[in-house]
């Protein structure tokens, strides 16, 4: 038994934390921040880490990566959440499923790209009558010689706007029995004609978009995995990319930013007693799951399955849950301040805190809601039946 | 015991809701939202000539005669549409507060322009603290030549920005014993020399301001209730705020469980309504514990407060449960909802950002904690 | 609107009150502190209660009751709840249900006996294999001329051993197509030859019981209702009662006795700073369950629908969550003192909490799970679809 | 980063279980919880014979030489079948701080006698407060002729009705400026004259004692370690112990976890395993999410003492949340078995009872929870 990550992974980490130390700049913050999309020092950050070979260092060293593990991985996730640098979680995850899926071809043609932070890949999945139940999305993709043709629309897909490709699941077979049997995974070009992107923003102010196909043809090049094989290849990047949940050193340095704000502006007032226990509390539930994280990501390095096989499912609903506490206890914390937002009078720590809380409903809802992880983690962790 | 409404409150509910949803639309709390004066004038013409301004006021100032319950409702009606505007602050903190303590001649100056619509007041009461208890007041009076010089910051004071008169609580001796003596209440002309404010931008993006008071001067005549003796007079503005404020939140909480309900039973996914799936069953039912038990509590302790009951300790009890509530039943909401409701343009964020605004309004929950544990013996 | 009690209610509850005070002495409160079931001091009392017409308030007053409504019923149990009073519930409940179900020869051999004190009839509905799912239940009622012949088991019903009575339900057809369509309901009289009766235990301490049924003859006259009827009896008996929930005096004197053991023995230290708030949370959900309750029952007395429809299965939800709260939180107020059985040295309390604490888990499952109670609610009260 | 077992670990474990499964069955933990002694010695000479007393210790005092680890184990194992008996008083609280803090002559006299089964200690810290802090103790031990008389109660004192030796902590100098000062700790003959025992009834019906000192002499070569300077040492032995009942405490959970997916797989009703029901899943996922977490902050902090690097932030942040997962646990099992699992008879109550002893033991959440505030800066 060995907790500690091994010299290679320490010194990626500190040759990662060291760089965004250094080129994470407020520039680049302020994108990130601002939950518009990778704007254009964003980008240029992004190809300076792929210069470095930063973004995907967990793909063989033929594809621009390290050949190192989701630990590494994990560990890029970490650094890049912490330093609020952009975060190119499409692609490099994309990427991961084309190493299961794609063909040799697809990889030389995309991996190099990705790993070199040229281009990004957006997810398409959802569509208006499809969020969790993923198998019913309409998207329609019909066969023509060398092509194919596509037609219907998807929503929240995230960084569509400013990414140069769209991991797009159809319908290639309508007819089929079962519904996740007739669907087909296409890698597409964002300027094909026939596409119409529209922004959506969320509550918490992150442009998302709807994005429409009308009669956008497809080189048959440019399908991931068997026609009607789309299902397989989903489970390969929900699922196949492996690893479990990360390190959290982005919402400890939160707690400590809140524990110096409490120190030094509210330490003494009586009706304060309350907040040691409840920041000890969400210390305790960050670090326990970030453990169970860490040590899911390295049993997914060693091919075991954990005990019990809840692996990182665990561990993320956890940080969902503490996420959300987290940011309720702030605002609690920061009173009639925490309503005021970043570019208002009187806003306390930048208004960070007050971004993060409305941005937080998301959190337990996007990348599979808790109600689809719980149905997982219960049925292929616990073994419980299905209906 | 009879917990159902009387035939005119059910009238005034049903018209009231009527007239809201004709002329209360979501695009219009949107526009509010970013009017710099955040209400509209026809709309408020329009309510003033319904009498919503005047309903709990004796018909000798033109008001409607009737009581804080049946104001409750109207309350409740608003907060389920998210009404854009100073009603709240006008009747609840300025028109309420004058008809308590004022003296006659303040009555007679001030009630009928605030039940005809014409004037509008607001409440400064909280300061850098943010906090709601007596020795938070810092702002100080001075006299001088039979009038009153006021100095200092006042802060989250709703609607400033288009008051015509502020409610300004003020420190007039800082050697009293205790922090509770030595307040007083001021009726501030807002266009007195000396003010100045400036709109906060907010979660809720209400129009809570920064009002900064450099010298002003208020004769005093126009203290409001007695010098030095003004604390209770404030407490009792909090209790009855913080009951009418509930009635509000609870009317949100209404229409968010109302929408999540209808949306689960129309969404399909895996070929059902989602709402046949337990857990979200179960997040309704849980929305429904919070919707009845603020119900029930908020209606009890207005009833208090419209009957001549004591009603300082359900008070407490139903802003400390009204502000979780309404927060947990945004995020119940939210989650059976899924990503449709985290949108901009839906409406649920707009409770969501109401609802945190709420809770802070008044005292949050822990404050009220704070009182009902006094209440039950402990020294807090 | 009017949230006080009648004139009539009230002085029901000061004759009730006033009653029990002078009458439930230490003898009756340590037997029904014991969890054994009434003893004879209980039944005495009951006797006494029954010649003042205080048990069965709600009944008319040709069977001993006084005409009153779900309001003076939930008074009745919150005075011998706070008096720690025995609780005569499943034969005036059942009482209620044979008003509806019954024939006039039932009504007249059963309740005045009831409202008396003299007679006491036991549940009988659970069997092993059919607990939340009550219309699996397998007790056989064979006819048989002018009797039924019964054979089978139950288990879970509490009070058996110290009832007169049993309120059973049996399976009269056992091919009906809808399991629920071959039910019926009998009264049966617990010396019949045939029947045995053992003693479960639970992890509280409350003695309830296991009842054996072996070819035991009912005559017919103690059929309740139809012949295959029996599901509509049951859901008289659960719903057709009526009423919402009730008073909370009960639990509010635990809090205040709580807080009082604070303030004498706890108040200074700087580790029990957090005790007032969670002592006033749990106030406030008190009050606030109680308010619901009895909300819901004067809705009931109208016979009106309460607004949402969840009525008095609402305010029970919250409350039996606030009941295990409350002593979770007062088992971490007495901290290792709490875990003291009543007849140890040190043991704070009387053990009362301890006893509390060890039998709550208790009362989110019996009388219908808090898993059935949302799905009634959900479905009958916010009418959300059934699968 | 490797968070498997070793093999050798894997073995200890396997055979642990087949031991206790065997050896330990549910009828016999039943009968020691009536038994006045709490423990059958039978038993207790088979485990020493298989070296767990001696896991721990080096081979030179006839110890096995094994880590901290490999007893995390064990203590896993052990409290998975609700193990009862002496054996965490006796090598978590006795044998170990005596290798940590005794003399060569000291460890050379009682540790052999530990790992051989022969002895029996345990610990007498707490006091009339309950608590684990040092301002609670106010037990006394005066100097006299090269001795020292002890007097005061100790109360939750663990197995010291069959404890052959009691490690006192005592207050040997009460004018000390800190409380932490003037601490000694004491290793008394539990046959000594002036001590008396009395067994408390506890819910876990483990055999807590009132332990009164009444001028119990101690020769002064019994103090352990340095004379007023105990209680670096005792806060030592609580952050280990800490640790220690953690990992019996994760034991228990998988129990009560394997238990409850066992059962609601083959429980059917409403003609399905009630494991399908949607409520029932989250029970079981949330009650996998405290076992997982458990496990992963038991291990890693059980690792590191093991291994020499700083623990006392991991045993807190442990402590803090296995307390409360195995109360939490306990109740989602309860809920999702139903009515069954509420009987005496049945196994759950077991561990409902251990969970709330366990819970109490060397600090409850909350107090571990001030530990993890002051690491993060707070003055509490």
């Amino acid at each position: 038994m060995d907790f500690e990550l091994s010299p290679e992974e320490k010194a990626f980490q500190k040759e990662i934390r060291e760089f965004l130390d250094k080129e994470c700049n407020e520039n680049v913050v302020a994108e990130t921040l601002s939950l518009q999309g990778a704007g254009p020092y964003s980008k240029e950050l992004l190809r300076k880490m792929g210069a470095n070979r930063l973004l995907a260092p967990r793909w063989p060293e033929e594809y621009d990566g390290r050949g190192m593990g989701a630990m590494a991985e994990a560990i890029k996730v970490d650094e890049i959440n912490s330093h609020h640098a952009p975060f190119p979680l499409d692609g490099v995850e994309i990427g991961n499923a084309l190493l299961i899926s794609g063909n040799e071809e697809q990889k030389k043609r995309f991996l190099p790209g990705i790993a070199s932070g040229e281009i990004d890949i957006a997810l398409g999945y959802t569509e208006p009558n499809a969020g969790s139940d993923i198998a019913s999305i309409q998207l329609r993709a019909v066969e023509d010689g060398d092509h194919f043709v596509l037609n219907g629309q998807k929503i929240y897909n995230s960084e569509a706007h400013v990414c140069e490709y769209h991991w797009l699941l159809t319908r290639t077979d309508p007819t089929a029995e079962k519904k996740h049997r007739g669907l087909s995974m296409f890698i597409v070009d964002l300027k094909s004609p026939g596409i119409t992107i529209r922004p959506l923003i969320t509550s918490g102010g992150l442009r998302t978009n709807e994005v429409f196909y009308e009669d956008v043809h497809v080189p048959r090049e440019n399908l991931v995995g068997e026609k009607n094989g789309g299902w397989a290849v989903i489970m390969s990047a929900l699922y196949g990319g492996g690893g479990g949940g990360g390190l959290a050193t982005g919402t400890k340095n939160v707690i400590n930013t809140l524990v110096k704000y409490v120190l030094e502006e509210k330490q003494d007032a009586d009706e304060n007693k309350w907040i040691p226990e409840a920041m000890a509390d969400l210390y305790v539930k960050t670090h326990v799951g970030e453990l169970m994280g860490v040590q899911a990501t390295a049993f997914a390095d060693l091919k075991v399955t954990p005990p019990y096989g809840g692996g990182g499912a665990v561990s993320r609903l956890l940080s969902g849950d503490t996420r959300r506490l987290l940011y309720n206890t702030a605002m609690q914390i920061l009173g009639p301040y925490g309503q005021l937002a970043k570019d208002s009078k009187w806003a306390p720590l930048k208004g960070e805190i007050l971004r993060e809380f409305m941005d937080a409903p998301r959190w337990t809802i996007v990348h599979g809601s808790q109600e689809i992880q719980k149905l997982l983690i219960a049925t292929r962790g616990l073994g419980l039946p299905r209906k | 015991m009879d917990p159902r409404l009387s035939e005119e409150q059910e009238i005034l509910r049903k018209s009231a809701r009527d007239f809201l949803t004709d002329k209360c639309p979501k695009t219009l709390v949107r526009e509010m939202e970013k009017d710099e004066k955040g209400y509209s004038p026809e709309l408020w013409k329009e309510i003033a000539d319904l009498g919503w301004m005047g309903l709990a006021f004796p018909e000798e100032y033109g008001g409607g005669g009737m009581s804080s319950l049946d104001l409750a409702i109207l309350l409740e009606e608003m907060g389920r549409v998210c009404f854009p505007g100073p009603f709240f602050s006008t009747v609840i903190c300025g028109g309420l507060p004058i008809l308590d303590a004022g003296s006659d001649a303040q009555k007679r100056k001030y009630l009928p322009d605030i039940i005809s619509g014409k004037t509008i007041f607001t409440l400064a009461l909280t300061e850098a603290s943010g906090k709601y208890d007596a020795a938070s007041v810092k702002v100080k009076a001075t006299a001088e030549n039979g009038n009153y010089i006021i100095n200092g910051t006042k802060l989250f004071i709703p609607d400033a920005n288009v008051a015509d008169y502020i409610l300004c609580v003020a420190r007039t001796d800082d050697k009293a014993k205790k922090p509770e003596d030595g307040i007083t209440v001021f009726i501030v002309d807002a266009k007195s020399q000396g003010i100045s404010t400036t709109v906060l931008k907010t979660i809720a993006r209400d129009k809570q301001c920064e009002v900064v008071f450099n010298g002003v001067k208020v004769p005093k005549e126009n203290i409001l209730g007695e010098l030095n003796q003004g604390w209770g007079d404030v407490q009792k503005i909090i209790e009855r705020a913080a009951i009418a404020k509930s009635c509000e939140m609870l009317g949100g909480m209404e229409m968010v469980l109302d929408m999540t309900v209808a949306y689960v039973k129309e969404r399909v996914q895996f070929d059902v309504p989602v709402g046949v799936f337990q857990a979200v069953q179960h997040h309704c039912v849980y929305m429904l514990v919070e919707v009845e038990g603020s119900r029930a509590t908020a209606y009890e302790a207005a009833w208090r407060l419209s009957t001549g009951r004591p009603y300082s300790s359900e008070a407490a009890i139903t802003k400390a449960w009204v502000s979780d509530a309404y927060q947990r039943v945004v995020a119940l909401g939210t989650q059976s909802h899924g990503g449709v409701s985290i949108m901009e343009d839906h409406d649920l964020p707009l409770y969501f950002r109401r609802a945190k605004a709420a809770e802070l309004a008044f005292g949050d929950a822990r404050f009220h904690r704070k009182t009902v544990a006094r209440n039950l013996g402990f020294k807090v």
